[in-house]
C-alpha cells in the first residue's frame, strides 16, 4: 500500500495535511504528536504586514459546521520567517506558506520575501478568505482579479504557487481555469462559504464581524463536487482537496472526485490526533475499496455520459 | 503535559437550578492548578466545550467541574450519568500562580458559572495559610451553590441579582462595605461583573479569569483573543495565554 | 401574540409554509395534520408538459443534510390544475404554485394557465432548479436571464409572483435587485447549493443525476447569510425565507435576519408534524426572546455600522 | 390510518452476522400487513430509514422488524437497547394482496435483508390453508436466520455464496431444481436477485417487493420511483405505490 503523493514542489509521504489557519504554525499540536507523521503542513495565512484580526466572537458553532471570522490575524509574514517556520524544520514534513493580502502589491510582497526561506516547499495562495473588509474575497470571486494576482505571484516565485478557491462563486470551473492559465502549479479547493449565524437573545449575528467562513462536514457535497467539477474540465491540475473531512473515508471520497491530496481544517478542533488517526486509517480504508495506493483512487469517482 | 483522554464520571449531580456537579477519573488530575481549564468534546457537536476546574483530588486522581445549562451543549452534558465517558482535553491554559505571589489576604470575587474555578483556588490558598474572603454572586436562591465549602475556607457573602438569597444586587455592593485589607484579589465571572469588580478595585493587584467563545481551546485558531489593556491593536489569546490575566493587562470593553 | 403576516396576495394566519418539493401537493400529509393550520402551501413545481424526472437514486444523505435530484417529475400544469390543486380547496390555507420550465416560453406557459386556476393566491417562480439539466439554474445564475424571465411571467400574472433565489452564485443581492426590477412582488430564497456525494463501494456519485440540490441544517447559515444580505439592500421586499429550518428558534432567527414569512422543507421528511409544532412552539418562542408578534420580529437582528 | 408513534422497544437481539431482530410495541400493530414498511428516524440523521414489518403479534400489540448493518444508520440502530425508544411512521406502502388472491401454492424466494418480509407473509399464507415453499438466498452461514421459523410454513431451502451452509450458489439454482406447480412467487431480495428470479419464473404470477433510497417514506418527494415496464417514461413511488408490485408491472433493468 503507497500513500505516497508527488505534486509540485511537494513529495509527500501521504496526503494527508493539516489546513491553513487550522494548525497555526504547528507549536500546539506538536504537543500532542509528532508532525513528522503528516504529509504536509499547510500554515497559518502570512499578510505584509502584522494584522491583529477582527473583534470577538470570532467562531460559532452551526449543525455538522462552525462559523470563522478570525480576520487573518498574524505577525506579518517577517515575523513568520524568522520566529515561526524555524521552529518546524526539525519536522521532515515539507511546508506550505498560505499566503493572504488586501491589494495585488500586498500578494506579492508576501510571496517575495517567503520566496527568500528555504523553510517552505510551497506556497497556497489564499484569494478566497471571506472575513476581511478591504480586499480579500475579491480576488476569489472575480476570475480577473484572480488571474492577474496569480500572474504576479507565480513572477516572483520559484516555489510552486497553489491557488486556492472560494466557493462563493457561481462557476468554480471559470474561477479554475483562470488561475491556471495565470500559471498556478495547483489548485486547493475549498475555502469556507460565507454564512452567518444570528443570537436571538442579543438580536445581533453571533460573530462580531456579522459573517464568518463556514466549514466542517456541513460543506463537505459542495466541495466534492466542486472538486468534480473541475477534474472533469481540467484532468491534469494538481487539487488539494478539503472542506469538512472527518475521517479515511473522506478522505477516500475527496481522492475519488479528484483531489491528489487532503487538508484537514475544522477538525482538529473537535480531535486534535485527526490527522495521524486518518493517515493511520487510510491504507486499510483503500484497501477495503479496492484500492493498492493513493494514486490508485484519485480521480476513480468520475463516470462518463 | 496537554492531552485528550477518555474519562470515566464517577459522580454526576445536580447542585443548584441547572447546575451540575461532575467528578471525572484522569491521569493527569494532579497537574491540574486552580484557573485552568479542561476542553469536553460532546456527540452531534462540531465546537468542544470548556469547563474550569473546580476541584482536584490527587491521591484520587479525580478532579471536579460544575457547569449551568446555557445552551445545547450544556444540556447535552447535563444528561450523562456516572459510569458514562467523556471525550477530554486537559489541561489548557494558564493558572492563578499563586506560588510566585507573597499573599496574607485574598479576596474570591465570583458571579455564576464564575464561582466554580474560585473554590479550587480558594483551597489552595488555604493551603499556603492565606486568608481568604469570598464574595459570590449568583441569578437568585436556587442557584447558589457551594456556599457551605467556600465558607469553610473562610468568611463568604453571597449576593442575589433579585434578593431571594444573601444580599440583593450585585458583588460590588458587598465588595464596598467590606472593610479590611487585602494583597491579591481573584475574580471569575461575566464580563460585566469582571468590569465592575475591576474599576472598584482598580488600585489592587488582582487577577481575573475570562471567557470567550473557543475554536481549538489549545492556541492554534486565533478565535478567543482579548485585547491588550496597553494596546488595543495588540491581543492575547484566552485559551492559552490565559484565561487567567493580571487584572489592568486586558481590555474588557 | 399576533402570528399574521400580509404579503402581496398572501393574508397569512402564521408565517409559517411548507417548501416546494417537499409537501407534494398536499394530500399525504393531509393524513398526518389538518392542512388548515398552515400559514400557506407551496405546491410541487409545475412545468409545461408532464416530466418524468430523474433516474434513481435521487436522494442522498449528508451531515445534517440531503442531496436531491428530483428532476422537476411533476404531472404538468394542466393536470396539477384539474387534479391536484381542487383537492386543496377545503382547507382555508392560500396556495402557492411554483412554477418551472426550460425555456422562457415554458414559464410564459405555465404562468398564463395558472393565472386561469382561481386555487392559487401567488406564484413562486423558481429559477433556480439546478436537477434539470435543460435550462432552470441558468435562470437563476445570470441575472439578465432571470430579469427577462421575472419580466415575461409578471406580464401575464395577475397573481403576485415571489422569485425563488438561487444560492449558487457569487452576489446574491444583485440577482435580488435584477428580479425586484423586472417586477417581481417577493423573493423566496433559498433554494439548494449545488452538491454531491461519492459512493465509496461503487466509486460513483449516488446520486444518478450525480449532483443533487443540498438543503436541512447544513444550509441554514448561507441562507440566514444570504436573507440577511438582501435585506440590508432592499429594504421593503417580501422575503420568503428558507433553507434548514428545523424548529421554532429558527424560524425566529430567518425573521431576525429578515424574512417576513418561512418555508419549511427537508425537515418534513424527518417530521410529518414539524410545521404544525413549530407553528404552536412560535407564540412561546417569540415572546421567550421579546417580540409581541412575527412581525415586531421581522429585521430585528440587524446591526448598522 | 399512517401515523408517527414513539414505540418503546420490547426486545432487541443479534440473530446472526450483523442482523439484528427488534420486537416494537405498537397500538398500529393489527393493521399491519405482509409486505408493509416501517420509517424510523434516527438521531444525528437527516433522514429516516425504511425497514419491512416481519412479524406481527397482534393479540400483544406488537411486531417485529429484522434489519443488518449497512451503514452509519443500521449501526446506529444496533446499538438500541430494549427499555429505549423508536420514532417510527408506519405502516407505510402497499402489501401482498393476498386477500384477493387464490392461491393453493406459494413459493417465498427471499435475499439477505430481503427475507424478513416473506415470514410474515408465509405467516399470513399458512394461515389462509396455502402451502409456502421458501426458498432464501444468504451471503455465509454465520448471516442466515429464520431458519426454522421458515420451516414450520413449509419446505425451507437455503442458499449461501460462499457454500458454508446450504447450498452453495444463488437461488435461482434451487429454484431451477424445484420440481412442484405453484400459483403465486413472492419475492424480495436486492435488485440483481430480483431480476434473475423475474426472468427465471416469467412465466408465473408473482409479486416483488422493492427498495430505493427514500426521502419523505409517505408519497411527496418521488425520490423512490421505479420505471412501469410498459412504458419507462411513467413511473410509481415505491413508498405510497410500492414497495409491493406485480412482477411484471416494474422495470428493474
Ligand atoms: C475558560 C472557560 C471556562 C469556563 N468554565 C465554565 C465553568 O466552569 N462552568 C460553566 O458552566 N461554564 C463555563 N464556561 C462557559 C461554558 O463554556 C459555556 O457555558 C458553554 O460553552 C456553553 O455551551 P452551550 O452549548 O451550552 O451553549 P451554546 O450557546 O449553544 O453554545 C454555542 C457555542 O458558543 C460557545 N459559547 C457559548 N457561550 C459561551 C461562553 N460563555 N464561553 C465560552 N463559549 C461559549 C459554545 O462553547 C459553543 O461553541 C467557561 C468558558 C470558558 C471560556
Ligand atoms: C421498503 C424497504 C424495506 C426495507 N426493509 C429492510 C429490512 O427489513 N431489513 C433491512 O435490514 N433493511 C431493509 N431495507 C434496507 C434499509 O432501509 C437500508 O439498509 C438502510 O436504509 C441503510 O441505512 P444505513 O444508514 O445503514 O446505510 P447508509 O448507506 O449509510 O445510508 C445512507 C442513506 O441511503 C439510504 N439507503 C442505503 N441503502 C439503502 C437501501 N438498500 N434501501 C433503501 N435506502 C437505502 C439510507 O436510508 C440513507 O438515507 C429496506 C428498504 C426499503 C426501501
Ligand atoms: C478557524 C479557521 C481559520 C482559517 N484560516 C484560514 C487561513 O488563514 N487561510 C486559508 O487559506 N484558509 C483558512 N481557513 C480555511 C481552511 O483552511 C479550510 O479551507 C476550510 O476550513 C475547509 O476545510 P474544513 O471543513 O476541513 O475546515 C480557516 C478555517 C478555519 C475554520
Ligand atoms: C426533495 C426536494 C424537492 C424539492 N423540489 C423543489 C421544487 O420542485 N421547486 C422548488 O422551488 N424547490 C424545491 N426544493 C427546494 C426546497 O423548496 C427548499 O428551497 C430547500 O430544500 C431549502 O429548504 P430546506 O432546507 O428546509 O429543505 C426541493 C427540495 C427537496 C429537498
Ligand atoms: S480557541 Fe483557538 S486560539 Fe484560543
Ligand atoms: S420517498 Fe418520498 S415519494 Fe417515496
Amino acid at each position: 500500500m503507497s500513500l505516497t503523493v508527488n505534486l509540485p514542489g511537494l513529495s509527500l509521504k501521504n496526503p494527508v495535511m493539516p489546513a491553513s489557519g487550522c494548525f497555526g504554525f504547528g507549536k500546539e499540536y506538536s504537543q500532542f504528536f509528532d508532525l513528522d507523521e503528516l504529509g504536509a503542513i499547510i500554515v497559518k495565512a502570512a499578510t505584509g504586514a502584522a494584522r491583529y484580526g477582527n473583534p470577538t466572537p470570532r467562531v460559532a458553532e452551526t449543525s455538522s459546521g462552525m462559523l470563522n471570522a478570525i480576520g487573518l490575524q498574524n505577525p506579518g509574514v517577517d515575523k513568520i520567517i524568522t520566529d515561526e517556520l524555524p521552529f518546524l524544520r526539525q519536522f521532515d514534513t515539507p511546508i506550505i506558506a498560505n499566503v493572504a493580502g488586501s491589494t495585488v502589491e500586498e500578494y506579492v510582497k508576501v510571496a517575495s520575501k517567503l520566496n527568500q526561506s528555504n523553510d517552505i516547499a510551497a506556497i497556497e495562495l489564499n484569494i478566497s478568505c471571506p472575513n476581511v473588509k478591504e480586499g480579500g474575497v475579491q480576488f476569489g470571486t472575480d476570475s480577473d482579479l484572480a488571474k492577474e494576482v496569480t500572474y504576479k505571484v507565480k513572477e516572483v516565485s520559484n516555489y510552486p504557487v497553489y491557488v486556492k478557491l472560494s466557493p462563493n462563486v457561481t462557476n468554480i470551473t471559470t474561477m479554475a481555469k483562470a488561475v491556471v492559465d495565470a500559471g498556478a502549479d495547483g489548485l486547493s479547493m475549498i475555502n469556507t462559504l460565507t454564512g452567518m449565524q444570528i443570537n436571538l437573545k442579543k438580536r445581533a449575528p453571533i460573530i462580531a464581524n456579522k459573517t464568518g467562513g463556514l466549514s466542517g462536514p456541513a460543506i463537505k457535497p459542495i466541495a466534492i463536487r466542486m472538486i468534480y467539477e473541475v477534474r472533469q474540465a481540467l484532468s491534469d491540475v494538481p487539487i488539494i482537496g478539503m472542506g469538512g473531512i472527518m475521517t479515511a473515508e473522506d478522505v477516500v471520497e475527496f481522492l475519488l472526485a479528484g483531489a491528489n491530496a487532503v487538508a484537514i481544517g475544522t477538525a482538529n478542533f473537535q480531535n486534535p490526533y485527526v490527522c495521524p488517526e486518518i493517515i493511520a486509517d487510510l491504507p486499510g480504508t483503500l484497501s477495503k475499496y479496492g484500492f493498492e495506493s493513493v494514486k490508485a483512487a484519485t480521480g476513480k469517482g468520475h463516470v462518463h455520459g | 503535559m496537554i492531552k485528550k483522554q477518555t474519562l470515566e464520571i464517577l459522580s454526576h449531580i445536580q447542585i443548584a437550578e441547572d447546575t451540575f456537579e461532575v467528578v471525572l477519573r484522569s491521569s493527569l488530575s494532579k497537574e491540574l492548578k486552580p484557573g485552568q481549564f479542561v476542553h469536553i468534546a460532546l456527540p452531534g457537536h462540531m465546537l468542544r466545550r470548556p469547563v474550569s476546574i473546580a476541584n482536584v483530588n490527587p491521591e484520587a486522581e479525580t478532579f471536579t467541574m460544575i457547569f449551568k445549562i446555557l445552551g445545547e451543549g450544556t444540556r447535552n452534558l447535563s444528561k450523562y450519568k456516572h459510569g458514562q465517558y467523556l471525550d477530554v482535553i486537559l489541561p489548557c491554559g494558564t493558572h492563578y500562580p499563586i506560588e510566585e505571589l507573597t499573599i496574607s489576604h485574598a479576596l474570591l470575587v465570583g458571579g455564576g458559572i464564575g464561582v466554580p474555578p474560585l473554590y479550587y483556588l480558594g483551597k489552595k490558598l488555604k493551603e499556603k495559610g492565606v486568608n481568604v474572603t469570598s464574595v459570590l454572586g449568583f441569578q437568585s436562591a436556587t442557584h447558589v451553590f457551594y456556599e457551605e465549602k467556600f465558607q469553610q475556607l473562610g468568611d463568604t457573602f453571597i449576593a442575589t441579582n433579585d434578593g431571594t438569597y444573601g444580599q440583593k444586587g450585585f458583588v460590588t455592593e458587598i465588595i464596598a462595605e467590606l472593610d479590611m485589607p487585602i494583597d491579591y484579589y481573584f475574580s471569575c465571572g461575566p464580563t460585566p461583573m469582571l468590569q465592575a469588580v475591576t474599576n472598584q478595585l482598580s488600585n489592587q493587584k488582582g487577577y481575573i479569569s475570562l471567557e470567550e467563545r473557543m475554536g481549538c481551546g489549545v492556541g492554534t485558531c486565533y478565535a478567543c483573543v482579548v485585547p491588550l489593556k496597553a494596546d488595543p491593536e495588540q491581543n492575547k489569546k484566552i485559551c492559552k495565554d490565559g484565561p487567567v490575566f493580571l487584572a489592568n493587562e486586558v481590555s474588557l470593553a
